[in-house]
């Protein structure tokens, strides 16, 4: 339960993020609806922000464990 | 149990305004450029649609995210 | 008591968030002290942002209420 | 009684330290372009000045919003 | 103490999760400017250099403070 | 023990602080290594930001004392 409650808490601090950041990137100037393009931009602007996540964890493991080898 | 009631909503209304006070740091800085004697009309329905710009960008990603589990 | 100290928590938060937002619109280069037009700016843009605060928590209420009737 | 004085006496001592991060994060962006061997005067001047009208801007909102109430 | 360990682990996993969070928003903001189909190889080093060089500075500032004291 | 635990949490806020604050000002690209001109850079800038910490340490602590003069 406790693995439970984390793995929401990182996904909601992921949700919450990415929610922020697209907006920012993808809403210039913010109409009556989200028209297509804004969509568009959203869906791929999450897709990248999750594949900068994947890439930000990778080099901090990898940095973590450099820094244990070097103890 | 009433208590545990009235609890609830009031923490539901803190949540309600801590909700407000970002929406607003947000939208304020996306739409609000000069502050004079009020509110231009064209600032104003910045601040409507940002909020709801927002929460379907919110509801797009969560359900998005959702698919991809 | 519960309801006074979310309303002071309520007032706190938005005063925090007016001095930051209008010290950043009104204070161009800190002086030695606050002038007048300074002071005039500062008080209309904390009147702004309460306008803005009301516009947006009432574009808020709306959207929830929308929502809950479309389920 | 000595021991709640003394937790008192501290937590005020934090909360000045923790106002302090806040405004030297806030006068930081505002007052410091370059970093060189030392702070200038003029940079030392906005600094000191940033505090001052930090204090008064909140002063200013807080007192006129208590006569809106 | 089976639990004990647990929720250490647990709580490890938790930190190492809000530092990627902070690492991932502060080095977006500096290495990714458009968002198409794929991240280009050039972002891709970007993001990766800016988390080692972000511990680096972390590092230098840290091990510098203590020798001040 | 109180007392510590308020000096380390300091500390470590004002180290945080001064690592996202200098990375900033010196990181403009962030390449394979930090070269030496980024150290100078990132130890000077730290030096800064302590200096300007201890000016609005003072600044706060005398407007402080200026309000209790007043009252």
């Amino acid at each position: 339960q406790v693995k439970q409650q984390i793995a929401v808490a990182n996904a909601q601090e992921l949700l919450t993020k990415m929610t922020e950041k697209c907006f920012k990137k993808c809403i210039n100037k913010p109409g009556t609806s989200l028209d297509s393009s804004e969509q568009k931009c959203v869906a791929m602007c999450m897709d990248r922000y999750m594949d900068s996540w994947n890439l930000v964890s990778k080099a901090y493991s990898l940095r973590i464990q450099r820094e244990r080898n070097n103890m | 149990k009433e208590l545990q009631e009235f609890l609830m909503v009031e923490k539901q209304k803190a949540q309600f305004n801590a909700q407000i006070h970002e929406f607003n740091d947000f939208c304020w800085d996306k739409c609000v450029e000069k502050t004079g004697n009020k509110l231009d009309s064209k600032t104003e329905t910045c601040l409507t649609n940002c909020v709801d710009r927002f929460i379907d960008v919110s509801l797009l990603i969560t359900n998005r995210f959702a698919q991809l589990l």
